[in-house]
């Protein structure tokens, strides 16, 4: 059962951070309410005020250019992210991510802020984003800061953000050339969160030569982390099938997930080589395709 | 579910092992310990609150000393009950002191935990995913006690 | 999408086995339909359940009274307040009358209510529970059934040593004779899981309690007349006393036929409060109070010879039987019989034991008993096959039952088709060609049984009734007590009525899912509706028919070697088609001749003659195609094929969907749906963490339909769509076998598995080769 | 809590409820609009039956508040048909047996319409996809499957108005 509380709807981000800040702890902010709702029925989540800012028309926005990237309001929905035509063209790894997100119900209704501000371990965004090197700008009634993915998750359901922050974009660099990001998540059902996921980013120089990579491993650990032992492994290297393999092992190595009915902690590991392997083998394959 | 680990502290373990007792050091060093409180030799009345993210947990319960062996080996166990009857849990705790010889102390611990209700929807992750936080916490807290006595 | 072919169809009927809509489709399609879970009565009150935390524990008191004193709150009822009955569905048997359904001393698992509570709204009632105490003496639990034997076990019940709560033994033929005569002896261990129900509407109950004493009780079940019997043993109260509606029925599966929390607990609020009370589960109650599938461990051992000839197996079962007996006997019976389905042995036997546990009560579910036996039976088979180096299916085929196949003491064989099953599935294989480096195809069968001939719960009416009734527009009332939980039984019956009559299904009727109107009928279980309801239905429609014609005849003036019919809705001289008259315009004239009356016919149905089981078994053979990503396991189902053989089918497109809805469950139970329990509690008690196949997972279903006649069901017709729940479990471990040469010895088979067995196959090749 | 005003806007008919405000949307359509064909299966979010089409997407009612439907045209089950006359998708339903117990039906054939609508030419994969959160225990799915791929190949379409 939902307790109680006050439902507050702002008709600017502006307003919402003033109430925010009001509230803080007490407060919290709904969008999709897609995760939220759940634990909110669950009686684990029993905020006195609600800021819902789903409506928030200074929030929902796509926009890329070459130099800045794509830059996507807190309140984009999944299902507009999926659809758009820019995006598939310029960043083809999130369509195929979002259209593995849950359902389509899910999709039509849940937002990239709140998804990456509910900070579930397991969450599909999160990884991808982070690969690519993604950020997102908090902002509080006092001001905004950018905060880069990297840095923002600190725990299961925690992050860098204050009480009084609330995300309020999603940033997402332009790609680099010769550089390809690929995701995979290990599920049982196709709507279902992974058991584990990897996201990789190869990024090529002119010889073929791994210059960047950034592999970025979901549930394997109370948050989404970074694989930078695998990385290590891959940047500088000339990438070939025992190259990817030695790449998940580290990742397998460095990860550390939790054992729950759905895998053990050491089939977790395996998973994480597994697809840690085949995700930068992939990205590898498309970077050096790709312009 | 079983929670396992060790760490170590640089002290007597004398002097440990009376801190562990102290509980009004103890509830200093404990992160998220709201009170604990003596009922008798054996029996303490502890409430802990502990936050994931947005969930808040508010257990309290009380726990028994069922073995005690200075300064070496401690067992305990006990019930609690969350605040809002989100879950109540059984835990089993086993600790052993260890001197290392260079004035170090090992400390090793095993919880055996087991969380009926809404909270156990979260399970393992949760509680895996505090106990380690916790855990380092305490160290932080409990050397610097050391240190300040 | 899928192939749908028949062989060896019958003469076309006017109705049967054509494309009829379901007769309850309007209701469904436009939001129209209203079951228990949305019904709402004057004044009603809201009730919760409080339930148990210990898995075993005495209840020492109960302090309600901070409840009471909640506003709101109208009513908290605990076990004192009921009369304390030990209640089964076994009633012949009155030590498996073991569960009170609220306890008055001692819970036996996590989820037993413990105490109910009614108030004006549901937030508030859910409050209440939070205001109850419970005094508990925790007691020491056991959770598996190889430990609750040990001795020193802690005693669920009293009285049952080493917590046996029920033996079977099947034996028949020359069991020792035929392992002498054996040249391979193979014996395996296997385990397979429990299952949920997941029925779509989750358990729920409205009672309606009235000063007159009388109780009215909606109720989503598979059987109202059991739940009448039931609730009247528990009250003490007459069965007529008693009105039970099912009405829309948002599954059941084996579910929902025993007393659960909500009707009970309904029952008891409104009879001290004197209100409607409704209960509704949430779907977390539903997976830990409700019943499940019984998980078994399986030890069989089978002897045959080396040219595949099948001479004797002996199977040892140990089933979990959780804290309660429910329907859990009879699958323990039935997994034992049908370990020894479809071949011919020179011996059988079988001995199972159900064992107490502290976990959530098991009972029936869909294939009651046999998914399990099958998983065991038709994965050791093609593993011996394949250590003989024969052919698999002609191996089965050779041994296979056949018309006239008897088992001695249990059953004979009427009608079998399976020899054609094999030839198709066959076809299939080979129409596959060679098949992709990550693919195998594994394949099992199986029989199922039409009803059962069981009557524990000791009822003095047929197992089945109808009652046909003819108004005077030429419109039909169909009585039945047969319970329409969504398989189609109503349109089935509905078609059964038209076809015997001579009439269309839009003039039929059908009246059921309620005590005071239905004749009684022992529900939808054990596929038994179709063919006894179905010849209750017919007998009926017949005695109704031939009261028509008998006043046609003496009307009609026609020589006496002629004889009358039927067909749509023409009454005519079967050899003069064209002499005849309108229908409607008979019944009108019917009913002045019989001064007023009403034509009503009665028709009923209780086997006889029939063994101790099944009035008839169908058989199918399942081929399935199964992907395996070797690195991690994941298994990926991309096609399937089922031969089948239920006789004469009946309600075309409800057959279509048993076959396909029986196969998603059983597929489910081979590889996704796993029930984990730590401590005696559920680990994954919600939807997101129970995984059931969804639509992208969901082959194609291909169905050839193998039209036999069974001599003992209306028109020929037999079981189908629970017996199709068995085999899959089975040929997904085959397809594992054939692609990797691993056995695989437990379901549901989850990757993990998969990635262990064959790293412990690389390991073991590796030390044999040093 | 004090109840506020809403205003819900319910197969093109105003409504006016008063409601606590963690009312969840699911509750708002069967609770106090009483239309009840729009069911509930699971707290999580999960089987879909709540399924309701909001502003053209299909939306699980028991994931949204009640008040953050304010202002749009919400489509259930019960909207389908008019006066009488079954849309498409019912009657596929009925032609392909695609319902047994039909409690997900409703939630089921919410997302079929949004989809439909979405989507011109949909291979059986997207059909599957596009299904994906609703779970349906008594069909396997096919049935569903079919009478979508029915009315997107045009088979009832002299029946559209």
């Amino acid at each position: 059962m939902i307790s109680d509380f006050t439902y507050l709807k702002p008709g600017s981000a502006k307003e919402a951070l003033k109430m925010l800040a009001e509230h803080q702890d007490d407060g919290k902010i709904i969008c999709g309410g897609q995760s939220l709702l759940i634990i909110m029925r669950q009686g684990l989540v029993t905020p006195e005020y609600v800021i819902d800012i789903k409506k928030l028309k200074d929030l929902n926005y796509m926009t890329f250019d070459p130099k800045d990237g794509l830059k996507m309001g807190a309140t984009t929905t999944h299902r507009t992210i999926e659809k758009s035509a820019m995006v598939k063209e310029k960043y083809p790894v999130l369509v195929e991510m979002e259209e593995k997100l849950a359902s389509i119900q899910v999709r039509n209704w849940g937002t990239i802020g709140g998804n990456l501000a509910h900070a579930d371990a397991a969450g599909d965004p999160a990884p991808v984003l982070m690969s690519m090197g993604g950020s997102v700008k908090v902002a509080s009634a006092s001001g905004e800061r950018v905060i880069s993915l990297d840095d923002f998750y600190t725990d299961l359901f925690e992050t860098a953000m204050n009480h009084d922050e609330m995300i309020v974009e999603v940033i997402v660099p332009p790609r680099p050339a010769k550089s390809a990001t690929k995701y995979q998540k290990f599920n049982l059902l196709d709507s279902d969160q992974g058991i584990v996921a990897v996201a990789a980013t190869i990024t090529l120089n002119g010889g073929g030569v791994c210059k960047d990579a950034r592999i970025v491993l979901g549930n394997a650990a109370s948050t989404t982390i970074r694989a930078k032992e695998a990385e290590k492994v891959l940047i500088g290297a000339k990438l070939d099938d025992a190259v990817f393999q030695k790449a998940g092992e580290a990742a397998a190595a460095e990860c550390q997930p939790v054992a729950d009915i759905h895998a053990s902690e050491e089939y977790r590991r395996h998973l994480i080589s597994i697809l840690t392997k085949r995700m930068a083998k992939a990205a590898w394959e498309q970077a050096k395709i790709s312009g | 579910m079983i929670i396992e680990g060790k760490f170590n502290i640089n002290a007597p373990i004398k002097k440990l092992w009376d801190t562990l007792f102290d509980v009004e050091a103890l509830a200093a060093c404990l992160p998220g310990a709201e009170k604990i409180e003596k009922l008798d030799d054996t029996t303490y009345d502890v409430t802990m609150k502990q936050r994931v993210g947005i969930i808040k947990v508010t257990m309290s319960g009380k726990q028994v000393l069922t073995k005690v062996e200075a300064p070496t080996h401690l067992e305990m166990e006990g019930e609690a009950v969350d605040k809002t009857k989100l879950g109540h849990m059984k835990d089993k705790i086993t600790m052993d002191l260890k001197e290392l010889g260079n004035g170090e102390v090992e400390i090793s611990y095993k919880m055996d935990v087991n969380m009926v209700g809404k909270l156990a929807m979260f399970g393992d992750r949760v509680m895996r995913s505090k106990a380690n936080e916790v855990e380092k916490e305490f160290v932080k807290n409990l050397s610097a006690k050391l240190k300040a006595l | 999408m899928n192939k749908y072919t028949v062989i060896n169809p019958h003469e076309p009927f006017k109705v049967i086995n054509t494309h009829i809509h379901n007769v309850d489709g309007w209701a469904k399609v436009t939001g129209r339909a209203a079951y228990t879970f949305d019904i709402k009565l004057p004044g009603m009150l809201y009730g919760k359940i409080l339930r148990s935390p210990h898995p075993h524990a005495n209840i020492r008191g109960i302090d309600a009274s901070k409840a009471l004193a909640l506003d709101g709150v109208k009513a908290v009822v605990t076990g004192k307040d009921t009369l304390g009955i030990k209640q089964g569905i076994w009633r012949r048997y009155k030590d498996l009358c073991d569960e009170q359904i609220l306890p008055v001393d001692k819970v036996r698992y996590i989820g037993e209510p413990v105490a109910a509570v009614a108030a004006t709204t549901e937030e508030i009632a859910e409050k209440a529970l939070d205001l109850i105490e419970v005094d508990y003496e925790v007691l020491p639990a056991v959770f598996e059934p190889l430990d609750a034997i040990k001795k020193g076990a802690p005693e669920i019940h009293e009285g049952f040593e080493r917590n046996i709560n029920v033996t079977r033994h099947i034996e028949w033929g020359e069991v020792e004779e035929g392992f002498e005569e054996a040249e391979y002896i193979r014996e395996d261990w296997f385990r397979c899981g429990g299952q949920a129900h997941m029925c779509m509407e989750t358990r729920c109950a409205v009672s309606s309690y009235t000063p007159d004493k009388k109780l009215t009780i909606y109720h989503s079940n598979q059987s109202p007349y059991y739940m009448q019997g039931l609730m009247a043993g528990v009250l003490d109260m007459r069965e007529g006393d008693i009105r039970v509606v099912a009405p829309y029925v948002g599954g059941g599966f084996g579910g929902k036929f025993e007393l659960d929390g909500a009707i009970f607990c309904t029952a008891i609020l409104s009879m001290k409060c004197y209100k409607p009370v409704k209960i509704v589960y949430t779907r977390e109650e539903d997976f830990i109070a409700s019943k499940r599938r019984t998980p078994m461990f399986y030890y069989t051992r089978t002897g045959v010879k080396k040219d595949g000839t099948f001479c004797a197996r002996e199977a040892k079962v140990f089933t979990n039987g959780g804290a309660y007996t429910g329907m859990g006997a009879t699958a323990l019976y039935l997994t034992g019989f049908f370990h020894s389905f479809p071949y011919r042995w020179k011996g059988y036997r079988y001995d199972g034991y159900r064992v107490y546990t502290n976990t959530l009560p098991s009972t029936s579910m869909r294939g009651f008993g046999a998914p399990q036996a099958m998983w065991c039976s038709e994965q050791q088979i093609e593993w011996i096959a394949a250590d003989l180096g024969l052919d698999p299916i002609e191996m089965r085929r050779k041994n296979s039952h056949q018309e006239g196949t008897i088992l001695p003491g249990q059953a004979t064989i009427a009608s079998c088709g399976i020899d054609q099953c094999y030839d198709e599935i066959t076809k299939w294989i080979k129409g596959k060609g060679k098949l992709p480096a990550n693919r195998s195809i594994g394949i099992s069968a199986c029989g199922f049984m039409s009803g059962g001939i069981f009557n524990w719960f000791d009822s003095p009416y047929s197992f089945s009734s109808a009652v046909v009734t003819i108004n005077q527009d030429g419109t039909v009332e169909l009585h039945i007590g047969a319970q329409e939980i969504g398989q189609g039984s109503n349109t089935t019956m509905a078609i059964i009525c038209a076809e015997t009559l001579g009439v269309k299904v839009e003039d039929i009727k059908v009246h059921s899912g309620d005590t005071d109107h239905c004749p009684p009928d022992l529900g939808a279980w054990g596929s038994r509706q179709t063919l006894m309801t179905g010849n209750a239905t017919k007998m009926a429609s017949e005695n109704a028919k031939k009261q028509l014609l008998e006043f046609a005849y003496a009307q009609s003036g026609l020589n006496i070697v002629y004889d009358l019919d039927i067909k749509d809705r023409w009454v005519h001289a079967i050899a003069r088609p064209e002499r005849g008259e309108d229908f409607v315009k008979l019944v009108r004239k019917a009913l002045r001749g019989k001064d007023g009356q009403k034509i009503v016919g009665r028709g009923y149905y209780t086997p006889h003659r029939k063994g101790m089981i099944s009035p008839a078994y169908s058989y199918m053979l399942q081929g399935v195609e199964v992907e395996v990503d070797e690195e991690t396991g994941k298994i990926t189902l991309m096609d399937s094929m089922t031969a089948h053989d239920c006789g004469q089918p009946i309600n075309h497109l409800g057959l279509i969907g048993q076959l396909e809805g029986a196969f998603s469950m059983a597929a489910g139970y081979g590889y996704l749906e796993y029930m984990p329990y730590e401590d005696g509690k559920l680990m994954n008690p919600n939807l997101v963490d129970y995984k059931m196949i969804r639509a992208p997972e969901m082959p194609p279903a291909n169905i050839a339909e193998i039209d036999t006649y069974e001599p003992e069901g209306p028109y020929g017709a037999k079981e189908a769509g629970e017996g199709l729940t068995n085999p899959t479990a089975a040929a997904i471990g085959n397809a594992l076998f054939h692609r990797f040469g691993v056995q695989m010895k437990e379901c549901p088979v989850r990757p993990e598995m998969v990635v262990n067995a064959l790293k412990e196959k690389k390991e073991k090749e590796a030390a044999e080769k040093k | 809590m004090e109840k506020q005003l809403l205003r819900l806007n319910v197969n093109d008919q105003n409504y006016e409820i008063y409601i606590n405000p963690k009312t969840l949307l699911v509750e708002a359509i069967r609770d106090h609009i009483e239309l009840t064909g729009t069911k509930r299966g699971c707290d999580t979010v999960s089987c879909g039956a709540c399924t309701v089409v909001v502003d053209d997407m299909a939306v699980k009612a028991c994931s949204v508040l009640a008040v953050q439907a304010e202002g749009t045209k919400i489509l259930t089950s019960e909207g389908l048909e008019v006066n009488g006359k079954l849309a498409p998708i019912q009657k596929a339903f009925l032609d392909e047996g695609a319902f047994q117990c039909g409690f997900c039906t409703s939630g089921m054939l919410m997302s079929s319409v949004a989809f439909l609508n979405e989507t011109k030419k949909p291979t059986e994969k997207e059909i599957r996809d596009g299904i994906e959160g609703n779970i349906c225990r008594c069909t396997g799915y096919n049935s569903i499957v079919r009478a979508i791929d029915s009315v997107a190949k045009g088979k009832y379409t002299e029946d559209k108005v």
